[in-house]
């Protein structure tokens, strides 16, 4: 098993955090996993995009030329990384900020997170929504096994900030249930 | 229909790569504009910083020059050497002037360098994700000072209109905002005198301009100009600290 | 009477401009823009009496203002 | 316990438990994550942590820490470090350990942030003055920048030299699993040299300035004496396929990773690709390269660089078969596609060709 | 026999390579007279500079460093960091200290760096042939302005005393001068004020001493002793700049 | 009419009758003498002089008056030599043209101010951060130093690439008699990308920095198919003997006028010395050494460091015969009879040594 | 009545120690010393009180004084 | 002919000019000529050597390893440089500041410049009487040459120091002629 993920977002979408969640579950779930924010530039603004890569072998190159996941939160990332998803990949995006012109042979799920997020009272844990959707679209990891990793990297944190991130992620999966 | 109000000439028709709310756009704008109203696009030339800002020369419709981090001063001499009637502006972030640069500054200043110098003072390395600046306030956390900037430490913020206005070299000096409209006219009025003072071959002139990021100091856009007006002022009290026209 | 143009594309909502318009012209827009930010919009039937002064605070040049 | 951290926070991480104490850095994208680790950490250990006013000021202290007897790092990435050079020169001139870690990034000039290895030659040849050296350690992956960090000060200590890391966007960026497992190597030479005030001894004196006729030159032999040993002792490498293969390829650091793909692809197949990766970059692992080279039917240099490690390479196999370079620059990072692409077009023999054409395809 | 003066104990038994009537001399010898009466010989170290006084470490009988040009405020704060309880002092001159280490003594006095700096101000760059220095005065001559030194292309002579005034990390600052036995013991009172300020934690202290140059100034010992009373102490005034016991 | 002039002046002079109107210096051991001339002679052509606060400041005002269009020039020894690297690198990134003076003296470190040529690395195979190449130009010769500094501002401008003259301390301050006889090269490109003001035209930038994925690639590209336009063009060599020799010696600047005191004894006797001086270290003059190598007993190099410019000799020769070296460090200079010496060593043939000895006698 | 002691090949003839004694003690000599400088010397019969002040004066720590 | 000169004295003494006027003559004379300053050290005071090369070919090194001829103007120089004279070398040395002990193989000068000068009021013109003197030795040049050439450099300064440089090296020229 190798899943090599793009996730890509405009900054201060807490792209960084959903790898990093991600990231840190493939570790604990004895998995090896390169996880490689690629700045751009050394400019502000602007799309940041995150490679991450799991695997059962030791993977060799950080970069992800062609990707078996693309997940995008905005327009502009949507447009940028889109021909770097294999042919048969999975797309998971967010439908409140990008709008859809034909895609024809991979696998869409359209997420409003930024929605979802809003109502949930912060659009912050938009992210946390995607993930939950990748989840269950994927189910590379349980739930509770990323529940930990949030738990973990809240600790000190006030405690509603948990409570409104599993919802956010609970929130996700359940849209992928509903469309699915 | 008539314009009350157009994007100058001089800035590129082009959407800038600054965070939301950030202050290089509003002073970059303000340059712009002088060299508009003014017609000197063909005798004037930048030079841009390494930070937040080194993509000036993107935005700004003249020629303009790069320099290393904290070099500006000396290449600004440079370039005035060989055109010494030009305007020759340098622009420069607290951490490309007041740290890296700290003796380029000082000696252009006391050379008495006949060129304006732009400093925006954030408090706060934009570019490199937030750290101390020398600038930084007294327990103003920051990427490397996570539990706020201690003197003991850390050092104190530098003053540094304060501490160009003890050099003989120096003519201008002023130190104003970016925090509220009235503020920013008054900037874009220091900008011009500083432009005249080099003009006129009155010398050395810098306009220290407190502006915000509000990406690093972790505040919506609002909140950081109120907190320019209510904290930054305080540590940086605005007002000319030198005017070779007002000598006695 | 004057008029507002908000440059959407060059607009990153960081709502500068609100605040100092005395008349309270100026609102957030609930569309979306590239950066996948909110612009702001004039709000409707608001007034405008071309004073300036949320083309001078705004970082973006993104405001013109015509009469 | 593995932890998740970036190749920056894992080089700041061993430096501590190495028992650096300290650090004095600058901010520059892409070791950021380094100093703000720094930052953070050295506090916790009652270390000292200076954000300096320059990287030459940060070099410099380093010096003194170095020369009062602590172990001092700093860190930045490539124009920093073009700053450092005079500093460096005089740690080296002065013989005084420390590390620097050199997060590359694309040049030449401001450049771009983007990962290079185009900073070689400044590492390993002298970016500085005189007839110094520097170890120079390159990491591959995480794990082994924890490692290297964590042994370039015992190096340090050992020779009395400094020791540079050599890294870059990318390692110092990318974020693995590792473990932290290391204890300090024992039996390191006291510093008696070490200025800690001249209490009931005789006076120290830390310089580099030798200005009666003759000493330079004798202080130069001894230091070139000192070379040789650190030549002689300290090589470090990987060779993978090295015994059966028909072309080796060489590359180091971030390179080297996808070059061991393109390795690894090879295996199923009749033409064999082997390769040797050069972890110290100073000293150079001539020897292997050299044996290598005897038998082999080519050599492959691969760098993100115009080629600079290329010719030390070149050094090594003295023309006993031909040596080839494939490099991306300013930021480019080879594909082992691309790789694959340039093997098949340096051994245009037909074993070859049809062996890794089909690589290619696999990709 | 009683001795009412001798050779300091600290002071190696060796003839300086300095030019005849150079005032470093009398400099390095205040320093090893003071370490003797102190006692603090084992928990001293100095730093010595790039300029004439870069073999200070054969003279002075204590653990010293080298720094590169311009770098003792930092190599120092390197050391010092390691050894808090020590004395550590740097020796820089005044190309030293004012051209290429502007930045870093800028710095190290911004931090309040506890650490003692003797400044040795002789208006010209010694080691390298007699070039203007930062703090060269107006109309003088050096091998780099050969028609005496012009403000309007090299700058005006640089108070350091006043300008690390500015800095609120700056504890004491006290201009001297060799120019007489009473000077000259007042120099050696400036230089125990330091080092006192240092021992009782207070801080950054900076002693700046007009010092003669004879060779580079092109006079004999005893003018270029009336030279500085004559002439330099009016464009460097003589006195306390700065004192944390006195702070109101 | 010939004057007697230090390298220092000669090389200060040539570039005023060059044209160069921008100086920028730093004092510095064993340099002033060029430093001190320009402040005099400067301003009475009424071009600019400063003595810069530091060497960066110094290399960053050279940037903006070769930015502006000027003929510029900074000049130092190794170790400010080394602060300027990052500046160097800006200015190569940069494209603009420039002539940069280094008189080396002994390192590492402070070192000494006795003549070295250890800083060899560092000029030609780049102290700064990047793939960038300078021009490096090795006179040998009070008029040679007067001669190259000519043609150093034009090379410059013909590639906007920054020139670099590697002096040593010896050929700085060694007066000799020289004659300025050269007339400006014509024809050089318009400098219409240099800033002027914007006047009537778009505007122009000078930068470095290609922050747009794959431009800083593009960029590199460019400058290296620029050098190797310069690799094609301009290399510069002295040859002697070489037809005839037995050994090619192989030296530049000082040494080089050693090694040519040995060329000449030789010349009576059976065994013949060869040599080749390369005036330009980068280009390198590889060709004629690789050509000589396939048909001497071997190449001996001669340099006053550890063993630098041996290395480029080897990638030249490429196992073709053996390349040995003889060096002095630290202010050593070699003489005529250790290179006689050396040379009966590496060629234990009786003619060889039967007819060195002899020489060796003559002294 | 002091007694002034002057090492010969550390002095180097500046004369900065010659015009602060009060009691005009000091004056040059006429022998050459290692660096082919004439050191000063103490005059014949004259008086030396200790006060110290050409010591203080001496840049070559050249003159000691005891009694 | 090659003529290999050392000059060595104290900083001060004035060898520099003593050096710059005979390479000056050299070169006027249409000879080879290099002139070298050996600075031993970055440090001020001790000993300053200068190594003159005249010849009538093309001279390599300008380093003298073995000279013809030694003129030091003190003790410290003496001692320093005199095993670089070769054995049958010319030795040239200031009397009033040098004390010699046995020297064998060499031709010594012993020359009383310091005093010559001082009589001449103006110490500082030693060294121009030591010129006289290796002139009359030598005769490499007339002494008309080297006055063109102390005419050239003394242009613009004071009418009598010319005087007394004349006087000087008459001087030097007369010792010479006393002493053989
Ligand atoms: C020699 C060198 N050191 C460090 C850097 C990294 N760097 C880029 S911008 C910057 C400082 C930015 O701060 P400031 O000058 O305050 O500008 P701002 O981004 O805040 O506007 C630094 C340290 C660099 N490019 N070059
Ligand atoms: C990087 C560098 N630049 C320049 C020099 C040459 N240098 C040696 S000392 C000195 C300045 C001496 O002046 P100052 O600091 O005033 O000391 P002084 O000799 O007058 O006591 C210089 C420029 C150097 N050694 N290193
Ligand atoms: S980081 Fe700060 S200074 Fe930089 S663009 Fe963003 S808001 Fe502006
Ligand atoms: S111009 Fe004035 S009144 Fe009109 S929208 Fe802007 S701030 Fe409001
Ligand atoms: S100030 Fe400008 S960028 Fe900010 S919200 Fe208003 S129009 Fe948009
Ligand atoms: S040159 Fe000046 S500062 Fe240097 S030793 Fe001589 S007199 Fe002293
Ligand atoms: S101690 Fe005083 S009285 Fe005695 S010689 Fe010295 S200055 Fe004169
Ligand atoms: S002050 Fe010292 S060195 Fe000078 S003459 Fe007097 S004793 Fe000699
Ligand atoms: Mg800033
Ligand atoms: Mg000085």
């Amino acid at each position: 098993m190798t899943e090599k993920i793009i996730l890509a977002g405009f900054g201060g979408q807490g792209m960084m955090l959903l790898g990093k969640l991600l990231a840190q579950a493939a570790m604990a779930d004895g998995k090896y996993v390169t996880y490689f924010p690629s700045y751009g530039t050394e400019v502000r603004g602007g799309t940041a995009v995150y490679y991450l890569i799991i695997s059962n072998e030791e993977i060799f190159s950080p970069l992800i030329e062609e990707a078996d996941t693309l997940i995008v939160m905005n327009q502009p990332s949507y447009q940028k990384y889109k021909d770097m998803l294999k042919p048969d990949g999975l797309l998971v995006l967010n439908s409140s900020m990008i709008k859809l012109n034909n895609l024809s042979d991979v696998k869409t799920y359209q997420v409003p997170a930024t929605e979802i997020a809003s109502k949930l009272g912060n659009v912050l844990v938009s992210n946390i929504v995607m993930l939950g959707a990748y989840l269950a679209i994927k189910k590379l990891f349980s739930a509770s096994l990323i529940l930990d990793q949030l738990q973990a990297m809240l600790k000190g944190k006030k405690g509603n900030l948990l409570t409104i991130n599993k919802q956010a992620l609970d929130s996700g999966m359940q849209v992928i249930k509903t469309i699915s | 229909m008539h314009a009350i109000y157009e994007k100058p000439k001089t800035f590129v028709d082009k959407a800038t790569h600054f965070c939301p709310g950030c202050g290089h756009g509003i002073v970059l704008r303000l340059i712009a504009e002088i060299v508009d109203a003014w017609g000197i696009r063909g005798k004037t030339i930048g030079l841009a910083p390494v930070g937040c800002a080194v993509l000036a020369y993107n935005y700004l419709d003249i020629d303009m020059c790069e320099a290393a981090h904290g070099r500006p001063p000396a290449v600004a001499t440079g370039i005035k050497r060989v055109h010494p009637d030009h305007v020759v502006f340098a622009y420069q972030g607290d951490g490309d002037l007041a740290a890296i640069g700290t003796a380029e500054i000082i000696h252009a200043a006391n050379r008495g360098e006949n060129i304006t110098f732009i400093f925006v003072n954030n408090a706060v390395y934009g570019m490199t994700s937030g750290q101390m600046a020398p600038t930084t306030m007294l327990r103003q956390k920051t990427a490397t000072t996570p539990s706020g900037r201690d003197p003991i430490n850390s050092g104190y913020p530098i003053r540094v209109c304060e501490l160009l206005a003890v050099l003989e070299g120096s003519s201008y000096l002023e130190r104003v905002s970016l925090s509220s409209p009235e503020n920013i006219r008054k900037t874009k009025k220091a900008l011009e005198k500083g432009f005249k003072t080099q003009m006129e071959k009155k010398g050395f002139s810098l306009i220290e301009i407190l502006s915000p990021c509000p990406i690093y100091w972790r505040m919506d856009a609002n909140e950081a100009m109120r907190y320019i007006d209510e904290e930054m002022s305080r540590t940086f009290p605005l007002g000319v600290v030198k005017d070779w026209e007002h000598k006695n | 009477m004057a008029v507002i143009k908000i440059k959407q594309n060059y607009c990153k909502g960081c709502l500068l401009c609100v605040p100092v318009c005395h008349n309270k012209s100026l609102v957030i827009s609930e569309t979306i823009n590239e950066y996948g930010l909110h612009p702001i919009k004039f709000r409707e039937d608001a007034e405008c009496d071309g004073c300036k002064k949320c083309a001078i605070m705004c970082p973006d040049v993104a405001i013109e203002i015509y009469n | 316990m593995k932890q998740l951290l970036t190749g920056n926070e894992a080089a700041a991480e061993a430096a501590i438990q190495a028992g650096c104490r300290y650090y004095y850095g600058y901010p520059i994208t892409p070791q950021n994550e380094l100093i703000n680790y720094m930052s953070v950490r050295m506090p916790e250990v009652g270390g000292t942590f200076i954000q300096a006013e320059s990287e030459i000021a940060a070099i410099s202290m380093v010096h003194g820490s170095a020369a009062a007897g602590g172990r001092a790092m700093t860190s930045s990435s490539s124009p920093g470090i073009s700053l450092k050079q005079e500093g460096i020169s005089y740690l080296a001139g002065s013989e005084l350990p420390c590390v620097i870690v050199n997060i590359q990034r694309g040049g030449p000039g401001l450049g771009d942030i983007s990962a290079s290895q185009a900073d070689y030659f400044q590492a390993v040849k002298g970016g500085g003055h005189g007839d110094y050296r520097t170890i120079v350690l390159a990491p591959s992956s995480v794990q082994e920048m924890a490692d290297l960090v964590y042994d370039s000060f015992d190096l340090a200590d050992k020779y009395r030299n400094p020791v540079m890391i050599l890294g870059d966007a990318q390692i110092g960026q990318l974020m693995e699993p590792l473990e932290f497992h290391r204890k300090p190597k024992k039996n390191l030479p006291a510093k008696n040299w070490s200025l800690t005030g001249a209490e009931g001894r005789k006076r120290n004196i830390v310089k580099s300035f030798y200005p009666v006729k003759g000493q330079l030159e004798e202080f130069n032999a001894h230091l070139q004496k000192k070379y040789k040993v650190i030549e002689e002792n300290e090589v470090r490498y990987e060779a993978i396929n090295i015994h059966e293969a028909d072309i080796i390829l060489v590359a180091y650091g971030t390179s080297a990773r996808i070059c061991k793909e393109v390795v690894k692809k090879s295996q199923q197949y009749e033409f064999r690709v082997g390769m040797i990766r050069p972890i110290t970059l100073w000293p150079f692992p001539k020897e292997i390269i050299r044996k290598v080279s005897e038998r082999v039917e080519c050599v492959l240099t691969v760098e993100m660089s115009a080629g600079q490690m290329v010719e030390d390479v070149k050094l090594a196999v003295e023309g006993r078969c031909p040596v080839h370079f494939y490099g991306r620059t300013g930021g480019g990072v080879p594909t082992s596609l691309e790789i694959i692409k340039k093997i098949v077009e340096i051994v245009p023999d037909n074993r070859a060709a049809n062996t890794l054409l089909q690589l290619a395809e696999v990709k």
